[in-house]
């Protein structure tokens, strides 16, 4: 090996750390955040971070098909899903603050429980991780819970949605940072899925507000036992 | 079985088919006396069979077959009943045929046939009468089961004959157990046969009567059989209260000298039973029907406790 | 291979077809006959299995074992009869006005579209295309859920997208997981998803590594076989969908999942030899035995009532699974297959009474028997037999099972026993409710297509009284991979 | 063609019969074909199998393997001298019911006649099945299938929420029973995991499994015999079944249980703790002293007959229990005894039950009418049904010289040996059990009484009555046969005695107990003829030689004429049938007596009423002591599971979200 390689191995592996300090940064932030559409820009910003981190890790490894990963993720996440969120608010005129079931400050406190779980679970995992990058799979983890709490905790369809997509990017995290992306047919997979459930959640929102007259899921609580 | 053995059966059946009115005179004579009345002639029992089988029988409308038939069926069974119990000879034919529990089933069959007469006509009196005949049954019979089981344990058998042996072979050893059973025995028979704290056979009063309610729409032959049934049954059980308490006298064998001194003491002790049987009766008042199930309970109990008596104190452990 | 190829493409065909013309009059008959070539496909397939063994296809992306050999037969048939039960039903739907033309174009189209996803994820040799296929047949059958547009099927639609969704998600970070601990193995990262190699390998995989992968598995694809506590979405979708949807959801989609979870299963004990697995399968299964019991005494919507039904023989099965060994594991396929055999022909019968009745509502359901005696009685033995009545095939497995648990675990059978006896005493009254008494039902319009109900229901009787010996082997060698 | 083995006919037999039902479906519409051809054909195929059982009894025990069943397990069936004695019972008892059946059917019924023979012929394959199975697994497909099939005639009449209700109740107790049955084979497969009889018979695990084992039988197939406190079943079942049905039901279904109890307890777990045959005795005690009272205060003919069917299963029960005592303490001779009782019992109640239920149905058949309180009078209209009823109303009020006086006379007389117990308690405690025989007994007659007297006797209740009309040829001649089979039975025991012997060496390994020796045909006698004999030829003849000397006496000498005439009745004017009894007057003083045993709601009418009426409902306690409270139970399970699923998706993702950290966290630690 040269030591350029391992020079740059080293920068990378920083390069990704601040990357994932980054996410979750963007995830406390999105957990925290009240008007939407600056929630729909956090989640661009997210996108964007896998984007480079993905970047990073395909040049560190020279491996050609994370690029196209990479590419993958900056069209659908940095500049699809955003735009396509953008105008179904326009379209649907959604109330533009975020309803929350429960106060933000809770929120936090119990996010930062989660991350300590995430951290302790993952700490096996992490220890015996050959990769340059080492709590990655810990902080992957730690997005996926939190959007997970922030599902739970928004009470409108639209941040649901955008918690949900969150997820994927956890996960997305994961899979191109921890492990040296998956192999591309899954890849691919996975972003079409992606797209396809965005389109259905599109088609859901009209429909919701055609039969409820507002995208609140409060509303959709009939079927239940008595 | 013997030549013998077929004599002292039929003797004893025919003994029993002639002097069972007698005995039913025989008390009436001794209740008038103590009841300071002027007693009808001893054979006035005979005197009233006669007349009724001359007489013409009104048949009821709706009277079924079963009707008619009955009282010969009633008739039949305790003429068997009495045939069976070893009042003279313990050496009989039909002995073997039918064991205690056997006898008890024939009283049973008998009751039964009865009971369904009184039902048939549909009258009020009929089936109130037949109501009360199967209760009073349903309460008697396990007592009197449990009598003849006590007196079963204690000879190991229970067929008749043998437990007579049994009792008269075995001298004079005092059984606490027969105690209980005799009294079971004298209470379930006042019942068995209509006598007065549980029924009245003279009377026809309707709250009280049991045994006449049942039979009041028979008259002529029918009604002669079902009465001389009646007495019969009160010969059978008066001949084998004797044969079970008091056994003394009856032979083992059936020569004809042994079967003459049987006889003597027979009608001896039966003489002597029709007048305890009349005694009880004048001391007694007639009992409420709702009393009669307690004090039939009260026989049931007094078998049973015989049975226990008998198992604890008697046997061998 | 080529059957293989033709039992993933025919399905996709049919679709896009479909997807053009399933408005037309003439689509049932393409759905039914796209089903049956599929079927036929399977057949041959099968076949092939039985005569060459285990094949492997497209450089090892596919592949076909005795574990999912039957599945996929399985899935075809029951895909076929649905098709053939479908084509009259959905004609009455049309009629009644609850669907427009449209609506059944995408029904027929997504219906295929459900059909292929459940059998890529069947056929499947690569963890991640078994995800990427789960999720598929998610989003399928989200808008076959909705497909009346009513509230109701919305808010269903909703719970059910966003639960499976979510949960699978966390089944996406499970095999992440594996992949990353494959990794950990296999200098040469290509195959580190393939099942086979990952069979191959499973001893020298890190243990806590999978153990965590497990658990983000179970939670996953559990919550699309609708384990307790994640089973909410299930009964309110099989409530407000179309009736051959919910025949597909509970008689397939169930089984799919819970066989994603075996496979997984396998490589864990692998790795960690010990009964981690089997343990949590147990307590999920025990807990879905129990709880459901429990809601159907008091359902109201008959579809509902079964809905619930079925999350209790999924818990049944996994329990088998849980407890491991070859007896037991035996059960569980079996049982897999009879339960979605008489699971879907009781929806069959189920969606006509509804349609007879103008009404899921079980209190104004009566009287089937004298007005249509087929629905009837074919409601009635189906019942009796996903009761657990002898001699169909469903007493079978659960002698198995019940006999297994006897024996290894004592403690457990006295729950399942109380379960199982709730179940027959609360749903068995109702069913009886509903096929007897004085009729409430009017005639249906068109002759309903009943060879699927009674064809289902004689499957089972046979299996109940004599299972075939290549079946059984199947079964065998299935249950030893499982372990 | 190679000689077929007995075990082989008797499997065709049964097959015949699974055919007929078959043929009935294809049939459907030809009444007259399904009702004149298949049922007769079922019933000779009954006498066959009946003549085959006999002959198994007395020849070699025979096995068979069939080729289906589980993979590891195939069907195994198995002739010995139990199931033959059983087939027996089953095939000479559902003869005369099969041919009955043939005569019963209307054509109004024919709609659901070819469903009906499938159902029915169906029940009896599948009760023979269950007689012939030798592994867990077989008889519980038949055992499952028997009740099935028994459901489904049950509810034939499905129209009306009673009789679902009552099916319901049926099936599920039946289900629950098999549940315990799976259980206690499981048990008895034990660790070996082999269901065969033959693997259970080598259980020898500790005392504790197998005293539960044998608990789990005693629940399971009691519940399908009706043994307290699971019999609130059979008086629901039987009054709503088909009369044949209930015929079918009550005088084989419930022997197929005792059966079970018997090949478990004895055959398979061989018993030797004397205690199981206490709680035996216990058990069989309450089911007939509850099953007669009952019985006498009721107002419904078939749910008088049912609840006597309790109280004779109680009564087998006992029977069973006092064998498996005297064969604890080895006493092998006296428990042959006890055990030859019992058999002869269930012969018995087979033939007298299913004849009285076959009675009622004609009645029901004549006058639509199941109420006592609506019947009366009808030996004028069908003598034939009458005079058949009465000799089933005999025996089974247990009478000299019909044959439910036999098998109770062979039970006391076992009763008298157990003063010989070596047990400080029991020798005292057994003995009182006879007394309680005793009087269940007689409690039986004054109940056979009062359903004979009310409904056949007397004036008639209701006009229509009048229009009553006698049972059809073929059901007079099924109801001939059951009658016919009741006193052959009464008159000479000593050949079925004997015949029991091969039974009595299989379960208790000892025969010979009876002195049925050929050259002594006459006499039915335990051990020698001094100890207690009983000659029912001798007695039958006594009573008829006398009847008939009386009678030809009377008539030879008083021939006086019979002249008819409005009842006297101590000269009340007018006689109605409204004066007569009623059956509640009639059950009265049962209900004074026995007031503890009844949950009941009277209403006396007040002496001003302008109309008075008065109620008087007799309930069964054990409703309010077993039932309800568990059913409040799952209600509340229902309540709590409920509260889970409120319809709120936030909830639903906490439910996982939870269940992830949890686990996540537990894995970890």
């Amino acid at each position: 090996m040269t030591p350029a390689i391992i020079l740059s191995d080293a920068l990378g592996g920083q390069l990704i750390n601040l990357c994932a300090a980054i996410m979750l940064l963007l995830g406390f932030a999105m957990l925290a955040q009240r008007r939407i559409l600056s929630l729909i820009n956090l989640f661009m910003l997210q996108g964007a971070v896998l984007f480079t981190s993905t970047v990073i890790v395909a040049y560190t490894t020279h491996q050609s098909h994370l690029y196209w990963s990479a590419g993958l993720t900056l069209s659908l996440k940095v500049i699809a899903l955003p735009y396509i969120l953008h105008r179904l608010i326009r379209k649907l005129s959604v109330k533009w603050d975020v309803e929350t079931i429960l106060n933000i400050p809770t929120t936090m406190l119990v996010g930062i429980a989660l991350v300590v779980v995430a951290f302790n679970v993952a700490q096996p995992i992490s220890q015996l991780s050959g990769t340059i990058m080492r709590a990655t799979i810990g902080i992957a983890l730690a997005c996926v819970l939190l959007s997970f709490l922030m599902m739970i905790t928004r009470s409108k369809a639209v941040p649901q949605v955008i918690a949900f997509l969150a997820m994927e990017n956890g996960l997305f995290f994961a899979a191109t940072s921890a492990t040296y992306g998956m192999p591309m047919v899954v890849e691919l997979g996975i972003a079409l899925d992606v797209m396809v459930g965005m389109v259905i959640f599109g088609v859901f929102f009209f429909q919701i507000r055609q039969q409820f007259d507002s995208l609140d899921i409060r509303h959709m609580e009939r079927i239940k036992e008595e | 079985m013997n030549f013998y053995a077929l004599i002292a059966q039929l003797i004893e059946l025919v003994a029993a088919l002639l002097l069972a009115p007698l005995l039913v005179g025989w008390v009436n004579q001794c209740r008038a006396w103590l009841q300071n009345r002027t007693a009808p002639p001893l054979l006035q029992t005979y005197f009233t069979l006669h007349k009724l089988f001359r007489k013409e029988v009104l048949l009821a409308h709706n009277a079924s077959p079963l009707f008619r038939a009955a009282p010969y069926a009633i008739f039949a069974c305790m003429a068997l009943a009495s045939a069976i119990v070893p009042t003279l000879s313990t050496n009989l034919i039909l002995a073997p045929a039918a064991d205690a529990i056997a006898f008890v089933g024939l009283f049973a069959l008998a009751r039964v046939f009865i009971a369904l007469a009184g039902m048939d006509v549909g009258t009020s009196f009929g089936s109130l009468g037949s109501r009360r005949e199967m209760l009073i049954g349903f309460l008697a019979e396990p007592a009197l089961l449990m009598v003849f089981f006590t007196a079963s344990l204690i000879s190991h058998s229970t067929s008749l004959s043998s437990i007579v042996q049994t009792l008269t072979r075995t001298d004079l050893i005092i059984y606490p157990s027969l105690a209980f059973a005799g009294t079971a025995f004298t209470m379930v028979s006042l019942a068995e046969n209509a006598r007065v704290p549980v029924d009245n056979p003279t009377t026809h009063l309707e709250l009280t009567m049991i045994h006449e309610a049942m039979i009041l729409e028979y008259s002529g032959r029918h009604l002669a059989l079902i009465e001389w049934a009646a007495s019969l049954k009160l010969f059978a059980y008066s001949c084998l209260g004797i044969a079970l308490f008091v056994p003394f006298g009856i032979s083992a064998t059936a020569l004809p000298t042994d079967l003459l001194l049987a006889a003597s003491c027979m009608l001896i002790k039966l003489a002597i039973g029709g007048f305890v049987l009349a005694l009880i009766e004048t001391l007694s008042a007639k009992m409420r029907i709702f009393r009669a199930p307690e004090f039939l309970g009260t026989a049931f109990l007094l078998a049973v406790l015989a049975m226990l008596v008998h198992l604890l104190l008697e046997t061998g452990r | 291979m080529s059957e293989l190829v033709l039992v993933l493409a025919i399905p996709l065909i049919t679709s896009a077809v479909l997807a053009l013309a399933g408005h037309r009059q003439y689509a049932a008959n393409i759905n039914i006959a796209g089903s049956l070539l599929t079927l036929l496909a399977a057949a041959l397939l099968t076949v092939r299995v039985i005569s060459d063994g285990p094949l492997n296809a497209l450089e090892e992306q596919f592949f076909v074992d005795p574990l999912n050999v039957f599945l996929i037969a399985l899935t075809a048939l029951v895909g076929f009869t649905t098709s053939v039960f479908s084509r009259p039903y959905m004609r009455i739907e049309h009629d009644h006005g609850k669907l427009s033309s449209g609506r059944l174009r995408l029904y027929h189209s997504m219906f295929q579209m459900f059909m292929c996803t459940m059998l890529v994820a069947l056929s499947t040799n690569n963890i991640g295309i078994l995800w990427v296929a789960m999720e598929a047949a998610t989003l399928a059958t989200v808008l076959l859920v909705a497909l009346y547009r009513t509230p109701e099927s919305l808010e269903a639609a909703w719970k059910y997208f966003i639960l499976c969704g979510v949960g699978i998600a966390q089944a996406l970070f499970g095999t992440i997981l594996i992949y990353f601990a494959a990794e950990q193995v296999f200098v040469h990262e290509e195959g580190a998803m393939l099942w086979t190699h990952l069979y191959a390998y499973r001893t020298e995989l890190e243990p806590t590594i999978l153990s965590l992968a497990f658990v983000f598995m179970i939670v996953g694809y559990g919550t699309k076989t609708g384990l307790v506590p994640l089973h909410n979405w299930l009964p309110d979708a099989h409530a407000e969908g179309p009736t051959p949807v919910s025949a597909v959801l509970s008689g397939l989609l169930l089984n799919v999942a819970l066989y994603a979870i075996i496979r997984c299963k396998v490589l864990v004990d692998g790795a960690l030899n010990t009964h981690f697995a089997g343990n949590l399968m147990m307590g999920f299964g025990l807990l879905t035995v129990v709880v459901p019991s429990f809601y159907l005494s008091r359902q109201r919507d008959v579809k509902r009532l079964f809905g619930f039904s079925s999350i209790e023989h999924m818990g049944l099965v996994t329990f088998a699974f849980g407890m491991g060994g070859g007896v037991a594991s035996f059960a569980g396929l079996l049982h897999m297959t009879v339960h979605s055999l008489t699971k879907s022909a009781i929806f069959f019968a189920v969606g006509h009474a509804a349609q007879m009745a103008g009404t899921q509502v079980i209190d104004e359901i009566k009287g089937l028997i004298r007005r249509s005696p087929t629905i009837g009685w074919g409601l009635m033995l189906g019942s009796l037999a996903i009761l657990g009545m002898p001699p169909f095939g469903v007493f079978t497995s659960e002698f198995m099972i019940l006999t297994t648990a006897i024996k290894h675990y004592p403690w457990a059978t006295p729950v399942l026993l109380i379960a199982l006896g709730v179940a027959f005493a609360s749903m068995f009254g109702k069913v009886q409710n509903m096929a007897f008494g004085e009729p409430t039902v009017k005639p249906l319009a068109h002759n309903p297509a009943l060879l699927p109900v009674f064809l289902h229901l004689g499957l089972v009787l046979i299996l109940g009284l004599w299972i075939p010996p290549y079946l059984s082997e199947w079964f065998r060698q299935a249950a030893r991979m499982v372990g | 063609m190679s000689r077929l083995a007995l075990i082989d006919w008797v499997l065709i037999t049964a097959l015949i019969w699974l055919a007929l039902g078959i043929a009935g479906v294809f049939l459907a519409h030809r009444f007259t074909v399904i009702s004149r051809v298949l049922f007769p054909l079922g019933a000779i195929n009954s006498l066959v199998l009946g003549i085959l059982a006999l002959v198994g009894l007395l020849s070699e025990t025979q096995e068979l393997i069939l080729p289906i069943g589980l993979p590891g397990l195939p069907f195994h069936l198995r002739l010995d001298a139990l199931s033959s004695f059983f087939l027996f019972l089953l095939g000479a008892t559902s003869a005369g019911i099969s041919i009955y059946a043939a005569g019963y059917f209307r054509k109004s019924q024919s709609a659901v006649l070819g469903l009906q023979c499938l159902l029915y012929h169906a029940f009896l394959t599948s009760m023979s099945f269950v007689l012939l199975a030798n592994d867990g697994y077989a008889f519980m497909v038949a055992w499952e299938t028997m009740a099935l099939s028994s459901f489904f005639l049950v509810t034939a009449e499905h129209r009306h929420p009673e009789i679902r209700r009552a099916g319901y109740l049926y099936l599920l107790i039946a289900h629950i029973g098999s549940v315990a049955i799976l259980l206690s084979f499981g048990l008895m497969a034990g660790s070996t995991g082999d269901y065969t009889f033959d693997a259970m018979r080598q259980f020898a695990d500790g005392a504790f499994w197998r005293t539960t084992a044998f608990l789990l039988a005693l629940v399971g197939f009691g519940a399908k015999a009706g043994i307290l406190p699971l019999h609130v079943w059979l008086p629901e079942a039987h009054p709503a079944a088909p009369s044949p049905v209930s015929a079918m039901m009550s005088g084989v279904m419930l022997k197929t249980a005792i059966y079970g109890l018997l090949r478990v307890g004895f055959d398979l777990l061989h018993a030797h703790t004397w205690w199981w045959g206490l709680l035996l005795l216990l058990v069989g005690l309450a089911t007939a002293l509850f099953g007669v009272v009952f019985s006498a205060v009721q107002t419904d003919m078939k749910r008088l007959l049912a609840y006597s069917s309790i109280e004779n299963i109680g009564l087998i029960t006992l029977g069973m229990g006092l064998t498996l005592i005297f064969r604890a303490f080895g006493m092998t001779g006296f428990a042959s005894l006890a055990l030859t009782a019992t058999l002869y019992h269930c012969l018995n109640h087979a033939f007298f039950k299913s004849l009285l239920f076959l009675s009622t149905g004609s009645v029901l058949h004549a006058t639509g009418e199941r109420n006592l309180g609506k019947l009366g009078g009808l030996i004028h209209q069908m003598p034939w049904v009458a005079w058949l009823a009465l000799i089933g109303v005999l025996a089974s009020a247990g009478l000299p010289p019909l044959n439910g006086f036999v098998s109770e006379w062979l039970l006391l007389q076992s009763f008298l040996f157990t003063p010989e117990v070596p047990h400080g308690y029991l020798n005292m405690l057994l003995p009182v059990f006879a007394a309680a025989i005793a009087l269940i007994a007689a409690l039986a007659g004054f109940t056979m009484v009062k359903f004979f007297g009310v409904v056949f006797l007397g004036q008639p209740r209701e006009e229509k009555l009048a229009q009553a009309h006698d049972a059809s040829r073929l059901s007079r001649l099924g109801l001939l046969w059951l009658a016919a089979g009741c006193v052959l039975l009464g008159l000479m025991p000593n050949v079925i005695v004997s015949l029991l012997d091969p039974v009595m060496q299989l379960l208790i390994g000892f025969g010979r107990q009876l002195d049925a020796r050929p050259e002594n045909w006459l006499f039915l006698a335990p051990f020698y003829e001094e100890r207690a004999s009983y000659s029912p030829i001798i007695f039958f003849c006594g009573i008829v030689a006398m009847t008939l000397v009386s009678w030809l006496a009377v008539r030879r000498y008083f021939h006086s004429r019979a002249k008819r005439v409005p009842p006297w009745d101590c000269g009340f004017p007018l006689q109605t049938g409204r004066m007569q009894d009623t059956s509640e007057g009639y059950s009265q003083p049962i209900r004074r007596i026995f007031s503890p045993f009844f949950k009941r709601t009277r209403q006396h009418p007040s002496p001003f009423d302008a109309q008075p009426r008065y109620l008087s409902i007799v309930e069964d306690p054990f409703w309010y002591w077993l039932y309800l409270p568990v059913a409040w139970i799952v209600e509340q399970g229902t309540r709590v599971v409920d509260f889970l699923q409120r319809g709120r998706i936030a909830i639903y993702l906490l439910y996982s979200f939870a269940t992830l950290i949890t686990l996540l966290v537990l894995t970890r630690g």
